[in-house]
């Protein structure tokens, strides 16, 4: 814990590629190619360096300039983001997308800071750490924003449930998720587990983190200031996910290759535990001007990123980087991604007490360079210069590109295959044998066999976790004030329609936080997709993007960042569109929160929102048919925002005692939920709603109509409520009584189903296949 | 009954957060002629009768397939328990003051 | 009354700890594990968490911290000192508690409301329990089962040192394999208490399944007021 | 630069839920000649010098205090690297099908 070190290599310094010798031998070839840039990018290089790059310089282009950081295949739709931002939502970002997260205000004077990132590919190659790695990376995110992580949340995808691939793949990332989120110490509340075989070979692991911080203590990663230093603190740098890079390193090895690199990267998660309150120290002493974190693209992206974010220019000392392995060429420390790195700007007169407070918490910190006067990055390596750019052009000015799209020829057949002429059970002992098949089923049984391996409680601040419809953290210990989360996405209705497909995410997730009492906020979202080299896949992507762009304009709520992550297919086959939407709301006192499940005899349970014959892309045609076709629920926004409303006054005012939200499975299956919950029994009819809606009994359970809930009502608030509903136009009907006599569900006129006949089939799924 | 010793380290080139731990608790403890600790698994498989040539082959396959991951993890050692007891016993003779 | 709470590095529930050390009125103390000191404290709670990680295993190597070694002729001589989960694994790597903490039967991580026995109602941190009294505590950790040898169990059973239980129904098994249903024991004296559920979760209405994590809280600070 | 190996395996009174699920695995894959599975620790210490007679008493120290717990676990065997080095090559020479 210096400023200089002796661990990077002593004595004999082996050739490196310098500016200098760039310039002096221009047509030496270099392997562009197998670092995946294009012939144009490669002279775009050439063209803004005017000269051929150094290899460490070709190391951070290709790097910071392939799809994963540069977004090159995205940026152009985002601008949709930007165009449907009113100033109404404008207001409620402290900041918005661009930074490593972006924050909210909820009030208070407290910000609060999410977001959701993806780790598909390293979760499937080696699943425990790629799934533990990405939990890692996006606190990191959270971190380098001032505040400290409340609560993660862990959106999953697998391939069938049967296939052996699935067996290997889930435990790990579970294991993954829950090793490193437990060490941390940050609950875990909330998220989702689905199957689908469009996900084989292409797991979805997206990781969402929150934290919260008061509204002054918000950090940027920016270097200004001349003479302020440059800090490298956490974890040291090893070889890390450097895979391909190797190929330069091999090139300025005057013999042999270079050792063995591993493509994994190997999470630590008691190092980030120590670094978190290490930061949160370093913040609380405020000797921090400018900190980002270390992740995808590691050193080439944060220095090139402080350096262009801030004022000056910025020289490094690459030979300072503390290294676990001594023989790393200064191409690879550029690109290893190493976790438990961070790096910080910090004024000379600082220096020492953030040096003490690292001591303190055992985490070595290092001097390895300086903000500076000019505009350039300069890197060296042992004296010599290696790296001479600006840094914008590194970090922001990557290409941009103009994917071609079209909309897939396959979609109206695929369109007019409607659920319509499927098999229907008319009885009431087929309604019933299809609800237990449908809450057996791998994407509606119970996922207890994976949360329970996730701590919900540390921190002491959980209000509600799963199963419950969103996370429900407090944030201030005070007055109880914090933030509900959830996130949603059904694959299969994106993929009969990409806009409405996001948009329905969109409702799903607004949906949840409103349905806990929470005011919606804002959202986050992880944008899974195939290939942007197939134009059908980048004709969903804009529709997608399109539609959560569109759809937060008209909820009111402002998109505050996320990620993209493309190239989610096996061959030609792309996974279905998963546009994860993440949505953050508030409430003054999350001891209030609106639980799942009823518990008292007597109250009243009313169904808000009308039911329409929306079967297709659905949960029963999936199950029973294995169908998928047709057109996805119809979309109404501002029936979710009058919703909205609704369970938020009934919140606040008691009326509710408990509510649950209609998505996957219905009615039917939201009724078994509400109840296997507490075990407490309801009896249910069905008629009126269907009379009014003008549906059968099958559909009125079956059906995922959207912009509905259930919830139960106190006698004694049942006028109120019922009066707000009919003031407000909120369409709702009374459908049933909770009834502690009934032993499970009894829907009259249909079929009664036992607690043990509900829960014999949700529970069994997942322990048959990964064992108690 | 014999014995197979298996013995299974991440590959050099990987993360050992739990070898760095012991590593750092070593110097607390006074032992600070240490500069390195690696932490990896053994695992003692048990057969029936004699550990022939086929048992070891079996053994080897299962320590490639089940026992270690390689895609961060090196099978180190396969062997008949004789050899650890043999070179255990050998070392304390060296070592009488134990 | 001081109730002094230990962050080791990787410390976790510190902040519960402490919070449910105020929850009945007392006031916490933060003791920090580079530091041989104490602090004047009045009792000590190790709380759950993965100290270094719980690389090696869970405990061993918080057990040579600086504050340990301050603790446990402190323990010996009668300070009361409870031990959650790692804290828990800590009194057992220090040998101020028998046994030892292995990993769960089933493999995984485990975070489950669980229903407990209180077995001993006279130790300084379960006093206002009722004997035989039985209380839903969360329940979180991968590496739980309680062992020891069978003299060690016979000895504790014996003595009526076996302080929590796991309520299993006839033949069923317990969340974590611990031998003889055990979740926590005292020493001879009873001031010293490891178990590995949580009740610092289950001391706030509407954070946590119940309050039956209170008493914990109000027994010490009974038993040091009347001390 | 020299090496120490230690080797710690739980009792063998005390449950290895690990080996125990190694043990469940390894028919269903096919292994059915290996009738119990125990799971342990290796450790490999490095030192900068040789590995002299202090150094492996150091080791045994460090073996029995801080990497393993005497309540369950036992140190098996504390010896300089060249022995499994042996050992090994000693094997492949028994076994050239591998
Ligand atoms: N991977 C996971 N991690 C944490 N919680 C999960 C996970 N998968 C599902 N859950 C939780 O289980 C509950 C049910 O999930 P789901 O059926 O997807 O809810 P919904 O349909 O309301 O979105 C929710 O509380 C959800 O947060
Ligand atoms: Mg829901």
């Amino acid at each position: 814990m210096s400023t200089s070190t002796a661990s990077s290599s002593t004595g004999h310094v082996p050739h490196v590629d310098t500016v200098g010798n760039a310039g002096a031998t221009p047509d030496h070839e270099q392997p562009w190619l197998e670092l995946g840039l294009k012939e144009d990018e490669y002279q775009r290089i050439r063209d803004i360096l005017d000269r051929r790059p150094t290899s460490a310089e070709l190391a951070m282009y290709s790097v910071m300039w392939s799809e994963h950081c540069s977004y090159k295949s995205s940026k152009v739709h985002f601008k949709h983001f930007a165009d449907n931002t009113t100033e109404e939502m404008r207001e409620k970002l402290l900041v918005g997308i661009g930074e490593n997260a972006g924050v909210v205000d909820i009030g208070d004077g407290w910000a609060v800071t999410f977001k959701v990132e993806s780790h598909n590919h390293p979760s499937y190659v080696e699943p425990y750490q790629g799934a533990a790695t990405g939990v890692g990376g996006i606190v990191r995110d959270i971190m380098s924003m001032g505040a400290r992580p409340i609560a993660v949340m862990d959106p999953l995808r697998f391939g069938n449930l049967n296939h052996p691939d699935t067996q290997r793949v889930l435990p790990g990332v579970v294991a993954g998720v829950g090793g490193y989120g437990n060490c941390l110490g940050l609950p875990n509340i909330g998220g989702e587990v689905v199957f689908d075989d469009c996900y084989q070979g292409n797991p979805l692991v997206n990781a969402l983190c929150v934290g919260a911080m008061r509204r002054e203590d918000i950090h940027l990663a920016k270097a200004s200031g001349a003479g302020n230093k440059v800090i490298l603190f956490g974890a040291k740098t090893g070889g890390d996910g450097i895979g391909g890079v190797s190929v330069l390193a091999s090139e300025t090895f005057e013999e042999g290759g270079p050792a063995k690199r591993p493509a994994v990267q190997v999470g630590d998660p008691f190092a980030e535990k120590v670094l978190i309150e290490c930061c949160l120290d370093l913040y609380k002493a405020k000797v921090v001007d400018g900190i980002q974190d270390l992740g995808g693209a590691g050193l080439s992206c944060a220095t090139s990123e402080l350096a262009s974010n801030g004022d000056g220019g910025m020289q490094v000392e690459l030979d300072l980087v503390p290294l676990r392995d001594a023989s790393l060429r200064p191409e690879e420390i550029l690109m290893s991604e190493s976790q438990e790195r961070m790096m910080a700007v910090v004024e000379p007169a600082k220096l020492d007490e953030f040096m003490e407070i690292c001591r303190r918490w055992d985490v070595e910190a290092t001097v390895i360079g300086e903000v500076t006067e000019g505009d350039h990055l300069v890197i060296t390596w042992h004296g010599e210069v290696i790296v001479d750019v600006p840094p914008r052009s590194v970090a922001h000015d990557g290409p941009v590109y103009h994917r071609p799209l079209e909309r897939p020829a396959y979609l109206d057949s695929l369109q007019e295959n409607a659920t319509g002429s499927l098999a229907k059970p008319t009885t009431g002992d087929e309604l019933k044998a299809d609800l237990l098949t449908l809450l057996a089923s791998p994407n509606l049984c119970d996922k207890s066999w994976v949360t329970d391996q996730y701590d919900r409680y540390v921190l002491g601040n959980t209000a509600l976790a799963m199963p419950d419809d969103s996370g429900v953290v407090r944030v201030d210990e005070e007055t109880g004030r914090g933030v509900a989360v959830s996130t949603d996405c059904n694959g299969r209705f994106a993929k009969l329609d990409p806009y409405a497909g996001a948009q329905l995410a969109l409702a799903e997730a607004y949906r949840n936080v409103a349905t806990v009492g929470a005011t919606p906020l804002a959202i986050t979202d992880c944008l899974n997709f195939g290939s942007p080299e197939d134009t059908g896949v980048m004709w969903q992507f804009e529709q997608a993007v399109m539609g959560i762009a569109e759809g937060c304009r008209e909820l009111g709520v402002p998109v505050t960042g996320g990620n993209v992550s493309f190239y989610n297919q096996t061959g030609d086959v792309a996974i279905h569109p998963t546009p994860v939407i993440g949505v953050l709301g508030v409430m003054d006192d999350v001891a209030r929160r609106t639980p799942s499940g009823w518990k008292t005899p007597g109250q009243v349970i009313y169904l808000l929102g009308t039911t329409r014959d929306e079967l297709d892309g659905g949960e029963w045609a999936h199950v029973r048919h294995g169908h998928l076709g047709g057109r996805p629920p119809k979309v109404d926004l501002a029936a979710e925002r009058l919703l909205g409303e609704i369970l938020v006054n009934a919140s606040r005012d008691g009326l509710v005692d408990a509510a649950h939200d209609l998505s996957d499975g219905g009615l039917a299956v939201a009724l078994a939920e509400a109840t296997m919950r507490n075990g407490v029994g309801a009896r249910v009819w069905l008629d009126a709603v269907c009379e009014r809606d003008g549906i059968d009994a099958f559909t009125a359970l079956f059906s995922e109509s959207t912009a509905r809930v259930v919830v139960a009502v106190p006698r004694s608030e049942e006028v109120r409520f019922t009066d707000m509903c009919t003031a407000r136009g909120q369409v709702h009907a009374r459908i049933g009584v909770v009834d502690d006599q009934t032993d499970g569900i009894d829907v009259q006129g249909q079929f009664a189903v036992t607690l043990d006949e509900l829960r014999e089939a949700h529970t069994r799924t997942l322990p048959a296949v990964f064992g108690e | 009954m014999g014995n197979v010793v298996i013995d299974v380290m991440l590959k050099p080139e990987i993360l050992d957060p739990q070898g760095q731990a012991v590593n750092g608790a070593l110097p607390r403890l006074g032992f600070d002629q240490f500069t390195d600790v690696r932490q990896g698994k053994r695992f003692l498989l048990t057969v029936d009768g004699e550990v022939t040539d086929e048992v070891l082959e079996a053994a080897r396959k299962a320590a490639e397939t089940l026992l270690s991951n390689p895609v961060i993890e090196d099978v180190v050692s396969v062997r008949a328990e004789q050899d650890v007891d043999a070179s255990r016993a050998e070392q304390d003779e060296k070592d009488p003051g134990r | 009354m001081k109730v002094g709470v230990v962050t080791f590095p990787g410390s976790l529930d510190d902040r519960d700890a402490a919070r449910a050390v105020r929850a009945v009125g007392g006031e916490p103390v933060s003791l920090w594990h580079g530091d041989a000191d104490l602090r004047g404290v009045d009792a000590v709670i190790l709380p759950g968490g993965f100290s270094y990680g719980d690389y090696l295993r869970c405990g061993a190597i918080a057990r040579f911290a600086p504050v340990m070694d301050q603790l446990v002729p402190a323990a010996k001589g009668g300070l009361p000192v409870l031990g959650i989960c790692n804290g828990f694994q800590v009194l057992t790597e220090s040998h101020l508690l028998p046994g030892a903490l292995i990993r769960n039967d089933h493999r995984k991580f485990n975070c489950v409301d669980t229903r407990l026995r209180v077995e001993n109602a006279q130790t300084a941190w379960t006093s206002d329990f009722e004997q035989g009294q039985e209380i839903t505590i969360v329940l979180k950790n991968g590496e739980g089962g309680f062992v020891a040898d069978e003299r060690t169990l016979d000895e504790l059973e014996g003595e009526g040192r076996v302080v929590f239980r796991y309520v299993v129904p006839e033949g069923g098994r317990n969340p974590n394999g611990s031998y003889r249903h055990i979740a926590g024991i005292t020493n001879e004296r009873g001031n010293v208490v490891g178990l590995m559920p949580h009740p610092e979760h289950c001391v706030e209405e509407g954070y946590g399944p119940s309050l039956d994590g209170l008493p914990f809280f109000t027994s010490i600070l009974k038993q040091v007021v009347n001390a």
